[in-house]
């Protein structure tokens, strides 16, 4: 099973013939992943990495049946791309995109109210990787193997360290999540563990977050309520410098939430065992 | 981008927002020049961050006189690591009522959030905590902007439903700026109700979202170059790099935000204290690793290098050549340790080894190292 | 029962305390409608009528339990009036204001889609009438008599009349509903013969119809279907002058329809009967 | 208000749309001067009507004389009832191809509706009723407006992919005449896209929402007496009546627009012709009338007038006596009927039989009798 990337899921990439694109979209391939088509509008009708063009998501999905995509497109169209992908029926919106300006990504969220039964991963995050059946993004398959481990993540390349650590102590992984590190994000800490908890090839869960906001108190207020998963849970930036503050209105809103030892404390208060180190979390996972 | 007071004032003022009379001055001259003309003024330091009024950075002048001793005690002064480079001088409001607005980006929620509360000023922080209930808060939808009657609905939750018919106003003025500057935080605080029932805005905060700077060139180049801050920070924006000064002696180089967060977490569990954050992305690509350590190198406090990779895409002998070779065209003499994971690890590692670069096998052990070799 | 206004509906005015607004609540009272409270911002706590003015409408419903509302405010505030009003939880919105920009109410009419529970009547209408019961905005009660004679109707005064020949006739109304004269419309012909359709009490529906759009034509193919009532419609400005067209995109968008010619012969399709006076209306309606 | 093509222009040129170089002539010398400055030129009535094309009011002129001959021959024709004030003289473009781009209200949608076909040109209601499926339409949401996605998908589905970066900024464009004008139909037909491959608007219609005339008085200001109509429509809008001339001898007078439609159908069936459309609204106040009672007289072809009032919460005495006292003031001596019904009928009829003027009791009574009466 894994969750939201399974056998059936039918991927395309909007900005595949960019040098981005085109280098993870044929990573991808290499993974196992389904890929069915690009988009780019004007280009549509050629071929890339031997799947069809398309000049908009909505024909892709009319001629493929494509279900997810992976987004590598540049910053300023990145939300446009986004709201095309949940307009044309897209259900799995994977966006790599870095540097998305704030404003456009709360005006996408508004947005994706319309598409309920749309999900949007990221922005500015690394995708998703279920090993052995395929990815979306750029998460480094080589270091995956399939197994009983779902991790989500705010952070690339502590996910990857995670994942490798994992796979060199013989546990492999149900699926990889990268939620990314943006301010204004889709999939949230929460929804995936919701997600993994019920995914029945799921039995363990690494959790890595990072200060700012509060998704990962909500993630910890929600295992508190029950868990069949054995859980860890990873903060980075316990001795990041505070920010220097202008105004009044960011804390106004943030409050005491958001510290690594906001976080931390939230994740205890639930039995959840929380790691000090990368090496922790795989110690705490596979100890009986 | 963090613009100063009088940056601010500037773009709200363009936007229709009420200020008080107000002038730049560089020089204690400026400023005596200034009162002589605004009569009494408030001499107030210009720095992007908060706190400065504590900090002796606003003083009140009667005289032009007294505003050139101000300005000659608050230029140059160092208020939480910034050089006050000018000081802004401002007609003196008679203040009738001090009110607080503002909004900034609630990533919870994910949407703006606006904020009204008639207990302006500076402790709103602490009437924050104390009673949340005195700030009423409206999230507009990000497509519509916020509806008048939500405005009014805000005002009167906020107590100031009196004054709903000249504050509705200002809101939509002060919410232009996401609208058309992609701010992601903009306070009017005080927002004083002056005893002629006016509403003026006694000091503004504007910070724009650094993401949308393509779109907002102009603001950069009216703004950009006025700020005196970090020398280091200044030289890694020069050089695209994600660079965050710290107090301490470790220099750190991470491929991530996490991970650069996650290694300083772990060279302070390890007893040291690091001397600034550098993110330099997924890639770890040679030309971005020579950048990163020539500007830690400026720093004459770093006694050495903590440098953790891991390679997903990027191979570990590549990153480890490139960092031999930055090191060797820098001149670096200092300790540099290297935890260099993921692909081609191996590899990566022996190029380190045969260069005389210390390589670890963890990121723990890579900060244990680099510890040691800089007590 | 009869329909929308019913002995449970407790209404407020917005702009009650306006010239227009003023009068027509005190007209509403009179015509035995539960008037709990009125909407001026800046003159809450006062009174006016005997009931009790209010800052806004949420504050309005929270105190009083209204569910429905009659809008008087002049048009540069209406359509932000409407919004209130939904945003409040109000299920019953009857604009009575004429003139509000088109434009405006576009926006109004997608506003109110995140308010499913919310019934727009109007704008530039004459509200409703329940006999007996009570009304909202400004139909003249005094010809009104209660009875098993829905009508529905785009035109104020041509309501009226035949309400009145109706009365005098000896056949009295359940509901009277003046949809209003706007092109873009709440309630809409359909909506109404739906209503009806489903009120026990009404057995029988008058539908005044005018040129232009196509909602006659939508409400005759729902009567096609099957109907209970004895329906008659009527339709004026069948001699009304094209008006002199600048571009095409209105005749693009309308082709055909939208004439007195189609929605006479569209009612005629479905076997309703087609009055060509109002006087006909009545004995159409009498006959057995 | 509906305005003039080189006003329309002129509206969508400032929005950033491009159009050809223009000029206005209200004389032959003005448009031959044009022609002169510009070369070849279309000279073009300016009416705010459609069809002047086939009525002869667009000549082409390739030199100054042509162009003065022209303008003679154009300016002061009578198309469809507007007598040209004045012609537009606009350089001929190098046409590749001819697109339709144009929005209007949808009422039956309750919203904007933007509509591009490949097929542009004169016989775009053709191509509506032969082939719709060459129109592809967008109804964009009224606070977002249009996306740049949906933009480019409606130029996929109407076969412009290829001009897709050239189209979406230009509809963008066009869309603002609605946030900005509050227009109710906006349309480029034909919308040129030269041999060069530039977009320029070859003709151009602005309708904008009367409702809403009150957040754009520059516009009226700028453009509302130019025109040259209907002197009884023109005299109506001063006294702020909803007033439309027709052909016929019997003037027309109704309190709402469905009785007053009402009205109009019923003196066809009698056999008359209506002189006009004259809603005097619910509240059928004695000013009012006197007013439309004004217009109406002035109409030289006028045999008679039928004046049909249902009284609501206006009282029929009222209107009664209001009439009576209009038509002697007006020293009004054509017939006249009144169908007075509703709240104090009998007292109204009274009064007008008291007075001389005939009652009715129902408005098809009162046709025939009118019809009877101006034979």
């Amino acid at each position: 099973m894994a969750i939201l990337l399974h056998s059936g899921t039918q991927v395309i990439v909007q900005g595949i013939t960019g040098r981005e694109g085109s280098f993870h979209a044929q990573q991808m391939q290499l993974a196992g992943t389904s890929l069915v088509g690009g988009v780019n509008p004007g280009k549509g009708g050629t071929t890339h990495l031997e799947v069809p063009i398309f000049n908009t998501v909505a024909e892709a999905v009319r001629e493929t049946g494509a279900n997810a995509t992976g987004i590598f497109v540049p910053p300023p169209f990145a939300a446009d791309a986004i709201m095309e992908a949940a307009a044309a029926g897209i259900g799995l919106i994977v966006t790599i995109t870095e540097g998305i300006p704030i404003q456009d990504m709360i005006k996408v969220k508004d947005f994706l109210k319309g598409f309920p039964e749309a999900c949007l991963l990221g922005p500015n995050c690394p995708g998703l990787l279920t090993p052995g059946v395929g990815k979306i993004g750029i998460i480094p398959q080589r270091f995956a193997s399939p197994g009983p481990v779902g991790i989500v993540s705010r952070s690339g390349t502590l996910t990857y360290e995670t994942m490798a650590a994992l796979t060199a102590a013989g546990m492999g992984q149900s699926t990889i999540v990268g939620i990314g590190g943006d301010p204004v994000l889709g999939l949230s800490f929460s929804d995936a563990v919701q997600l993994f908890e019920s995914d029945p090839e799921t039995t363990h869960l690494a959790v890595i977050g990072e200060i700012g906001g509060s998704d990962e108190e909500r993630a910890a207020e929600l295992l508190a309520r029950a868990t069949r998963l054995r859980v860890v849970a990873f903060i980075s930036g316990r001795t990041a410098p505070e920010g220097k503050r202008m105004g009044h209105a960011g804390a106004i809103v943030s409050g005491n939430r958001g510290t690594a030892k906001s976080k931390e404390e939230a994740f205890r208060r639930t039995g959840v065992a929380v790691a000090e180190t990368t090496d922790e979390i795989v110690e705490l996972l596979t100890k009986s | 981008m963090k613009l100063l007071e009088y940056q601010a004032k500037e773009v709200l003022s363009a936007l229709g927002v009420p200020i008080p009379p107000g002038r730049v001055a560089r020089t204690p001259e400026e400023a005596a020049a200034a009162a002589s003309d605004l009569g009494p003024v408030a001499v107030k330091a210009q720095v992007p961050v908060g706190g400065r009024g504590k900090a002796g950075g606003i003083k009140l002048a009667r005289t032009p006189d007294e505003a050139r001793l101000a300005a000659e005690q608050i230029i140059g002064m160092d208020i939480k690591g910034f050089r006050v480079p000018l000081v802004y001088c401002e007609g003196v409001l008679d203040i009738g009522q001090e009110v607080y607005l503002g909004f900034t980006v609630d990533r919870d929620a994910r949407a703006n959030v606006l904020m009204l509360s008639a207990k302006g000023g500076m402790e709103i922080e602490q009437v924050a905590e104390e009673s949340p209930e005195a700030i009423a808060r409206l999230y507009p939808n990000p497509w519509r902007g916020p509806l008048d009657f939500e405005l009014n609905q805000l005002a009167w939750e906020a107590g100031l439903g009196q004054q709903a018919r000249a504050l509705v106003p200002l809101v939509k003025k002060l919410y232009r700026a996401i609208t058309e500057y992609d701010a992601i935080t903009a306070e009017i605080n005080p927002l004083v109700i002056t005893r002629q029932g006016e509403v003026v805005a006694g000091d503004a905060k504007l910070e724009t979202d650094e993401n949308a700077a393509f779109r907002h060139r102009d603001l950069e180049e009216r703004y950009g170059d006025v700020l005196e801050g970090d020398p280091y920070e200044m030289e890694a924006k020069k050089r695209n790099l994600t660079y965050v000064s710290l107090d301490g002696e470790i220099g750190i180089i991470g491929n991530g935000a996490g991970l650069c967060m996650g290694t300083l977490d772990l060279v302070q569990r390890a007893g040291g204290r690091a001397a600034n954050f550098c993110d330099i992305g997924g890639g770890a690509k040679a030309e971005v690793v020579e950048n990163a350590l020539a500007v830690i190198l400026m720093n004459p406090k770093v006694r050495g290098v903590l440098m953790n990779v891991f390679g997903g895409i990027t191979r570990g002998d590549e990153v480890a050549r490139g960092l031999v070779q930055a090191r060797d065209s820098l001149g670096m003499r200092l300790p540099l340790v290297v935890r260099l994971s993921g692909t081609n690890q191996e590899e990566g590692r022996a190029i380190l080894e045969q260069n005389g670069i210390a390589p670890a096998a963890s990121g723990w052990e890579a900060a244990r190292k680099i510890v040691e070799l800089t007590r």
